[in-house]
C-alpha cells in the first residue's frame, strides 16, 4: 500500500495522533499555518483605508483570497461573502433574505438532515413569520430523495435549505434536480455545504444554487472565516445583516447608505488572518485536486467499512456513506463512554448528538461515535483504529456493560 | 489503561447497571430539575422532596453515558436522610473533586468517593457533574 | 531617553516601520502569535465535543480565555461573549436587546463622536422602530461633556450609546457619571470600548455599564475576535442573534430551546485561535500593566504633539487627546495626497474619514490623518515622523498644493 | 522620492489647480452619475451629454485628493467630442492602465498618460479610477 505524500504537510499529525475528526475541523497544512504566521509578523495592517506597504499587501491578499475563492466555485468574486463561519452564512440567510422576502403561510422545506446551523436559523424565522417548515421525509437509509422532495414540494415552497452532505450519515443530497425543481415553483435553494466543500468539485452557476455557505476550519483553513456565496440578484435586494464602518457608502445623521454587495455585508474589521489563511488552504487543495481527495478518501473507506463490518458488537448507520463518515456505536455502550477508550488510545474520533440531533432522533439512537476519513488518513490509521474498536468491544463487554 | 479502569470503578458499573431511585413521582411536593446537556445527548431528572429541612426522598430518571447515569444513583442514594445543609456541603464538595478543583478530603463522600477518577478525564468531568448540578438545582 | 522594552516583542517592527496606526490594528507580540500558532500546529480541534487531548486541551484554553478576558475587566465569566468584533458585539446588542425592548417614540442617544459601528446599528434600529436619535451635543473641542449629555436625557431615553474613546479625538468620554444619569431614568448603557480597553483599566461592575464592546485586534491580539460584556439580567432575557450548533439545549422539529448566556449567543464554531491568542493578548497587557502602558503613550503622545504643533502649515483637531490619538491635516492637502508621502517613507498612519464621518461633518472636513502611538512607539519614532511631516510640508507647497 | 514625483506629475497638478468642465448643469438630457468613497472622503460626480452617438459635452463636480479632482477634469476634457464607443475604448485602457493590468499601449490616451504613475501606487489606484468609473456609467 502506497503511502500517504500528504501526511507530512500536517503537523499536528507529527505527534502520533490518529486523527478521523475532520468532520468537526480539519487539520491544517504547514503553509496554511505559514500565511496566517505571515500575516501577524510582517503585515499586521487593518485593511482597504492603508496606504502603507503591509497594509497594501494585506488588503491585495485579502481581496485575492475573494477571486481565489469564487474561481474554487466558479461564481463571481462579488458573489463571494466572507462570514464568520457557515453558522454566521446561513443566519444571514435566512434573516437578511428570508425575513423579509417570507411571508405568513410560505413554505420552507428542510429535512432531518441538517446541521443545527441549517435548520435552528429557519426554525426561528419560520416562528417569526408564521411560516411552515416541512421536512422531505427520508428514505430507508436516511437519504433525501428526488421523489421524497417532491412529495413536499408545493406551489407555496419559498425556501429550500438542505444540507449538500450530511455531517452525520455523510450521504450527498441530489442537489442539482432539487435545485431545479424548487426553481419550477420559484422557490430559492440555501445549501449547506460545510462538508461538501472540501470533498466535492462545486460549481455554482452549474448548480444554479441561490446561496451556499461553508467554513474554512473544515477545509483545511483557519478558525473564524467563513464564505457565503450567494446570487447576484438576490444580494441585490437583502438589507445588511449587520451595520458599521467599511459596509455604508454615506452616513448622515438621519439616513445612510450601502456599499454594493458583498461589502454591504462585511461590518467592521474582518478576520484578516484568517481570510488570507483561507486562500492558501483553497490552493493547497487544488494543487492536489478534489478528485484526487475524493478517490483517496473512498478508498480509505472502503477499507474501513470493511474491516469495521466485520467487528461483532458495531453497528454503523451509514455503510453507504459516499464521503468519509462513518456514523457507528458499540453495542450497549453509550457513545460517551466508548469515547473515552478512543481518546486513551490516541484516536480523535467524535462523540454526541453532532449538531444534529433530529438525525439522531430519526435512527432512534440518543447518540453516536462518529468518524471521518480526510486526505491526511492511511490503511495503517484504520488498521489501528479496528484494533482499538475490537480492544473496545471487549474492554466495555468484560466491564459488564 | 490503569487510568480507564481507575474510571470504570466496580461500584460504578454496578449502579450503572441496578440504578437506584429511578423513575420520578407525579407528586408536587416533590422539587424536580431536568438538565440536558445537548452535545452528548444527556438528559437527567432530579427529584427531591425536602420535610423540614431533611431530604425525605430523592427520585432519578434519565439516559446518557454510565458515568452520569451511575452518578444519579449514587447521588440520590446518599442523600436520602440528610439535612439540605448537609446535602449542599456534600454535593460542593463532589462537583470541586470531580472537576479538580480543591475540596475539603476530610468530609465523607460515601461511595460518591469512586468517582474521583473522573479527576483524570476533563472531557468526562460534565458526565460526572450533571445528576449534582441537577439536585442543588432542586433544593433552590 | 529610555530605550523601549517592549519594541523587541513586535516582529514586524524588525522590517524598520514606523508604526503608527494602532488605532486601526495593532501589531501583534511573538507570545501572541505563538499561541496562535500551537493551535494550529498542535490543537487543531473542534472545542467542547471532543475527548482527545488536542480538543480538551483547546476547550480549557478557550474557556481559560473568558475567564482571563473576565478578570481582565471584572466581569462574571458568563458575561463575556465571544464575538467576530466590537461591530458584532454592538449589532448583537442592538438587534436582539434593542429591537425587542425598545417601542415607538422612545429615545436613544448617540453622538457625533461614534464610530459608524456604534453609529449604525441604532440608526436601522430606530428607523425599523421608530425611535428618535438624540445626538449628545459637542463641546467646543469636540467633547462630550455630562451636562451636554444631561440635555439630551429625557424620561423617554431607552438606550444610551456611546464611545469610551473616540478614534478620531482620542478624547475620553466621562462614561461613569453618564451612566448612572442614565440609570436614573431607567435608560441602559451600551459603550463602545474599541479603542478604551488598550489604555484604560476597564471595570464594568464599578462602570455599572450594561454591555460594553471591544475587538481583540486592536488590543495586540488576533484578528476576528471580540468581546460583549453583557450584564446578566439582560442577557438572561435576550433572544439568540445567531441560531445553530452549539447554543441549543434542546431541538425538536416544532421548538427547540437554548443554553444559558453566553452560550446562547455563541452559534456554530467560534473562531477558537483566535480566542486563544486573545488570552495571551490580555495576558501581555497584564504583565506590563496598563499604568505603565498609558504612562509610555501620555508621554510620547506629548512629546509628539509639542513637536508638530510647531510645525506650520499643520492642523491639529486634537491637541488634548488622553489616549495618543493625534488627528491632523496638512494645510490644503487632502489626506490622501499626503498618506501617499508618508507611506513612502516607511510611516504608517491613516488617511480618511476612519469609520466616523459625523466628526468629520462636524469638524468640518472631508477627511484627516491620524497617527495613533501606543506601548511600541518611541520618541525616536516621533523625531522621524516630526521631520517627515516638515518634508511633506514642503514638497506639497513646492508642488503647489 | 522618484516614484513621488513620478504620481504628481506637472499636468495633474495643474489640472487640480485649474480644474476644467467643472460645475453641473441642471439639465435632464445629461446623464448623471455619483460616486462616493466613503473610506477616504472622496466624491464625485460627472455629467454626460451624448448626441447623436457622441458625446457632446462632460462635466464633473466634487471633492477628492489632487489626483482624483485632476484625473476627473481630465477625463471631461479628452472626452468631449469623441463617440460612445470611442470613449469607452480608452476608458477601459485608462482604467487598465491605471490598474497596472494590461492595456493596448498603442491607443492614444492623451492627457490621461500622465496618470501611467499611479501604477507604483496600488493604493492610489482608485482615486485615479473614479472619475472615469462615474463616467462609464454615465454612458449605460
Ligand atoms: C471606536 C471604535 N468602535 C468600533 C470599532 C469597530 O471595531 P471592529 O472593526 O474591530 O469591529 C472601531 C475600530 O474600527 C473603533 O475604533
Ligand atoms: C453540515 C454542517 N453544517 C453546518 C456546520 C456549521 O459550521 P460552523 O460550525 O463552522 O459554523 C457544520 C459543522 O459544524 C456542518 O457539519
Amino acid at each position: 500500500m502506497m503511502n500517504n505524500p500528504w501526511v507530512n504537510d500536517f503537523p499536528q499529525l507529527k505527534n502520533g495522533m490518529i486523527y478521523f475528526d475532520t468532520a468537526a475541523t480539519s487539520l491544517k497544512p504547514q503553509a496554511v499555518i505559514d500565511m496566517v504566521d505571515h500575516y501577524y509578523k510582517d503585515l499586521s495592517a487593518n485593511i482597504h483605508r492603508g496606504m502603507y506597504e503591509a497594509a497594501v499587501e494585506a488588503t491585495t491578499l485579502y481581496e485575492e483570497t475573494r477571486e481565489t475563492v469564487a474561481r474554487f466555485i466558479q461564481a463571481d468574486s462579488e458573489e463571494v461573502i466572507y462570514t464568520r463561519g457557515t453558522t454566521s452564512g446561513l443566519n444571514l440567510v435566512a434573516f437578511s433574505y428570508g425575513l423579509n422576502q417570507l411571508k405568513e403561510g410560505d413554505e420552507i422545506i428542510v429535512s432531518e438532515l441538517e446541521h443545527h446551523s441549517s435548520f435552528l436559523p429557519w426554525q426561528a424565522v419560520a416562528k417569526k413569520i408564521g411560516a411552515v417548515l416541512k421536512f422531505v421525509p427520508l428514505d430507508e437509509e436516511g437519504r433525501i430523495t428526488i421523489a421524497a422532495f417532491q412529495s413536499v414540494l408545493t406551489e407555496r415552497t419559498k425556501i429550500v435549505a438542505l444540507t449538500y452532505v450530511s455531517n452525520v450519515m455523510g450521504f450527498i443530497t441530489p442537489i442539482q434536480e432539487i435545485i431545479s425543481l424548487a426553481h419550477e415553483v420559484g422557490a430559492i435553494v440555501v445549501v449547506d455545504a460545510a462538508q461538501a466543500i472540501q470533498h466535492l468539485d462545486i460549481n455554482v452557476k452549474e448548480l444554479d444554487c441561490d446561496f451556499l455557505a461553508f467554513s474554512g476550519h473544515k477545509m483545511l483553513g483557519p478558525t473564524g472565516i467563513g464564505i457565503l456565496y450567494g446570487k447576484a440578484e438576490h444580494l441585490k435586494i437583502m438589507e445588511p445583516f449587520e451595520y458599521g464602518g467599511d459596509m455604508n457608502e454615506d452616513v448622515e445623521k438621519d439616513l445612510s447608505t450601502w456599499k454594493q454587495y458583498p461589502q454591504k455585508f462585511e461590518a467592521g474589521t474582518m478576520p484578516i488572518a484568517s481570510v488570507i489563511g483561507l486562500k492558501t488552504a483553497v490552493e493547497y487543495i487544488q494543487n492536489i485536486g478534489l478528485e484526487t481527495i475524493s478517490d483517496h478518501i473512498e478508498k480509505v473507506h472502503r477499507y474501513a467499512i470493511a474491516q469495521i463490518s466485520q467487528i461483532r458488537d458495531v453497528s454503523i448507520y451509514n455503510k453507504s456513506s459516499e464521503t468519509g463518515i462513518i456514523a457507528f456505536n458499540l453495542e450497549n455502550v453509550p457513545s460517551h463512554d466508548a469515547i473515552t477508550f478512543f481518546a486513551e488510545h490516541n484516536i480523535a474520533i467524535r462523540a454526541g448528538q453532532h449538531c444534529a440531533k433530529l438525525i439522531c432522533d430519526w435512527l432512534g439512537i440518543h447518540s453516536c461515535l462518529r468518524a471521518s476519513i480526510y486526505l491526511y488518513n492511511t490503511y495503517k490509521d484504520v488498521d489501528y483504529f479496528t484494533q482499538v474498536i475490537k480492544q473496545a468491544v471487549a474492554y466495555f463487554k468484560e466491564l459488564g456493560f | 489503561m490503569s487510568g480507564l479502569d481507575n474510571l470504570y470503578r466496580e461500584v460504578i458499573m454496578e449502579h450503572y447497571k441496578n440504578p437506584r431511585n429511578k423513575g420520578l413521582v407525579e407528586d408536587s411536593t416533590y422539587k424536580t430539575f431536568r438538565i440536558k446537556n445537548p452535545s452528548c445527548g444527556d438528559d437527567i431528572t432530579i427529584q427531591s422532596l425536602v420535610v423540614d429541612g431533611i431530604i425525605k426522598d430523592c427520585r432519578q430518571e434519565g439516559h446518557g453515558c454510565s458515568i452520569s447515569m451511575a452518578s444519579a444513583s449514587v447521588l440520590t442514594e446518599i442523600m436520602i436522610g440528610k439535612t439540605v445543609a448537609e446535602a449542599l456541603t456534600v454535593a460542593e464538595n463532589y462537583l470541586n473533586m470531580v472537576s479538580n478543583k480543591e475540596y475539603d478530603e476530610a468530609l465523607d463522600l460515601e461511595e460518591a468517593e469512586v468517582f474521583s477518577g473522573v479527576r483524570q478525564f476533563p472531557a468526562r468531568v460534565k458526565c460526572a457533574s450533571i445528576a449534582w448540578v441537577a439536585f442543588k438545582d432542586t433544593l433552590k
